[in-house]
């Protein structure tokens, strides 16, 4: 090779052999490995030397098919990617979203936007879809076969329910405050009293014949997009 | 200033023209003025530390004049180091001033070679640097390292009770929603009695009044697409003519059941004085 | 940090170790080692371990300024017949300023400008930063509170550099005062410089009490980050 090549000596044969393993982006096959050693070095020889050398330790020196690369040792390869638990808060939207799925399933995308009064972002579904917690149920049989969707065991266990008839009803959730107009804590005289009382309470038997309306995307769920992004 | 430079002027004036010439040639390589100052240093082949200030300084001038008479435009700091070094040597040919607040002709000569020999050092600081075995050319990682991955489990901090509260807060929004009053295009009594008035104001006269005028007439064009509109200027044109009834100022007529209302304005008591004085 | 570290033996720690510096491509710093090795590990002492058994080897463990890293032995590098990477070719100002930086660091703008006696071109800071050599240091505590400029362990592992210490002639241009960064005298007219006007020309002696309140750049730093995006 190079006139330099030659001038390194024969104790570092097994040094640079080692340098070039290391530092190659892709296993070396011995004759590539010969191309790159001074003449007359035993290529066959030093490798198993190095092998050796490398034998009970983190990394090792592998035989891939004929070619020669350093690798990190398989019992420890677990070890080389650390777990980070990342606690996160649903999006109020998600929120909203699966709790009227959870009450009123089947229901489909339009019934949903009704009840919250505001458009589903796709991306709401999506998400409570990923995290397994629902799932698409059966198309409904009417005009454009809307899909339904309907909440998974997932959902169960992680709420630690036992099935759906565990969810608190109307009544009890009324008289738990979760239905109360007033917020949990009152700091300001809420200044919507003006028309309070002339809405009642509906049941959840009644909102199942909601009329579906336009399926608009209106990109009014920006919490959404936060937390996603 | 013209005779101290031709006092400069000795030994090699050519070659230091044709220096100049050369670096005026390059000048897109130099790196601003003290790296063309170190550059003509270096031409004087000694010591940095010796190096010749008043030469120096000279060759640099000279260097500025050229490039004018050549109409080369040069940065601005070309220029504030010429200014610089004309005010030094100026210093430097005369008489040494007692003034402690300004620097002597020596220690700016001084401040000027340090300049120099710092900006020296920093370029073989950068030559030497380069010259240093380098990560990927001659010094080498792992070719094909694993990685060190972090594997990121996201578990979702939602509760029972935020799943109702949720729920919940849907309800409350109903119920709580906004309900914004509907804005009425409508003609207030007020508006019009001011309409009225003017219009009543600019109505042709027979004698003391003007002349009967339909209460239609009064009815503004165009607003026939707003009936809602249309139906309070009339209500409202009405009212505001009853009032100025009540107020002496108009007369209101009308020959019976559905037909036409007729008005007409009548001089109050201080105006039929003045009309009937002229 | 994870419970399945436990389960690792004492004896694999030093292998565990290995493993992790030969698995990542940049320097890894003792907290980091720390993070993945099992909690107890004594990581600075098994880290002088494995670089003792490295020693002699064609790959060595180097200490950058108390990050570590597996790198070719530099006595082979003229023997190591690797392809190159593809490296950007610097300006003679990119260059100039990144060892002015180096040597004189931390160091504002103003500083680097008035060493090299012209205006810094816009792109010269931001390539160097790119390279990911150098990084914004403190805020000087003068008028106008300019940005610092330092170099980063990226810059130290490029050129070999266990430390600035080991910076090249870094003793003899201090032992000759080379290394003062204060201005000798103001050559670059700074358009961005409130306050350039008011400086007359000084000696180096005359310069000692300026206060160094000219450095207004706060604007320049700030076009610079925008350039960035």
């Amino acid at each position: 090779m190079s006139e330099k090549n030659i001038e390194i000596k024969q104790d570092d044969h097994i040094r640079l052999l080692e340098a070039l393993l290391f530092a190659s982006s892709d296993p070396l096959s011995t004759s590539e490995l010969h191309e790159r050693m001074p003449e007359g070095a035993d290529v066959g020889g030093l490798l198993l030397e190095l092998q050796d050398i490398y034998a009970g330790r983190g990394v090792h020196l592998l035989d891939i098919e004929g070619k020669w690369a350093f690798r990190t040792a398989k019992d420890l390869s677990s070890y080389l990617s650390i777990e980070k638990q990342v606690q996160k808060k649903l999006s109020r939207a998600a929120m909203e979203t699966l709790a009227i799925i959870a009450y009123h399933q089947p229901i489909t995308r339009a019934e949903i936007e009704n009840i919250r009064g505001v458009a589903t972002h796709r991306g709401t579904l999506d998400v409570l879809m990923e995290m397994g917690w629902i799932k698409p149920g059966r198309r409904r049989e009417t005009l454009g076969r809307p899909l339904t969707w309907v909440t998974t065991t997932a959902f169960l266990d992680h709420f630690t329910l036992e099935s759906l008839m565990d969810l608190p009803g109307m009544d009890e959730m009324k008289s738990a405050g979760l239905l109360d107009r007033r917020p949990a804590i009152q700091t300001v005289a809420n200044q919507d009293d003006l028309f309070s009382g002339q809405k009642t309470m509906e049941s959840v038997e009644g909102l199942t014949h909601i009329s579906e309306g336009e399926d608009s995307e209106i990109d009014d769920e920006f919490s959404l997009k936060e937390a996603k992004g | 200033m013209m005779q101290n430079s031709a006092a400069l002027q000795d030994d090699g004036a050519q070659n230091a023209v044709d220096e100049v010439d050369q670096l005026l040639l390059n000048i897109e390589g130099y790196e601003g003025p003290i790296d063309i100052l170190l550059e003509l240093s270096r031409a004087q082949k000694v010591d940095l530390a010796k190096i010749s200030i008043l030469q120096l300084v000279r060759q640099y001038l000279e260097f500025i004049e050229r490039a004018k008479t050549r109409n080369l435009e040069l940065a601005a700091e070309y220029l504030v180091m010429a200014a610089w070094l004309a005010y030094l040597k100026s210093r430097l040919f005369l008489p040494q001033e007692e003034n402690a607040e300004e620097p002597t002709a020596e220690e700016m000569a001084e401040a000027l070679q340090f300049q120099i020999r710092r900006l020296e050092a920093m370029q073989k600081s950068a030559e030497r640097l380069q010259a240093r075995p380098q990560l990927g050319q001659e010094i080498f990682g792992r070719g094909a390292p694993e990685g060190l991955e972090v594997d990121i489990k996201t578990s979702w901090n939602v509760s029972l009770y935020d799943l109702l509260k949720a729920y919940g807060a849907i309800e409350k929004r109903k119920e709580t929603s906004n309900y914004d009053l509907p804005t009425i295009n409508v003609m207030s009594t007020e508006d019009a009695m001011l309409r009225l008035t003017r219009m009543l104001g600019n109505l042709p006269r027979k004698g003391m009044s003007s002349v009967w005028t339909t209460l239609d007439s009064f009815m503004l064009e165009d607003i026939s697409g707003d009936r809602l509109y249309s139906c309070s200027v009339l209500a409202s044109t009405f009212t505001a003519g009853l009032e100025l009834v009540k107020q002496g100022k108009l007369e209101i007529r009308q020959e019976g059941l559905f037909r036409p209302v007729y008005m007409r304005s009548i001089p109050v008591r201080g105006e039929a004085q003045d009309d009937a004085g002229k």
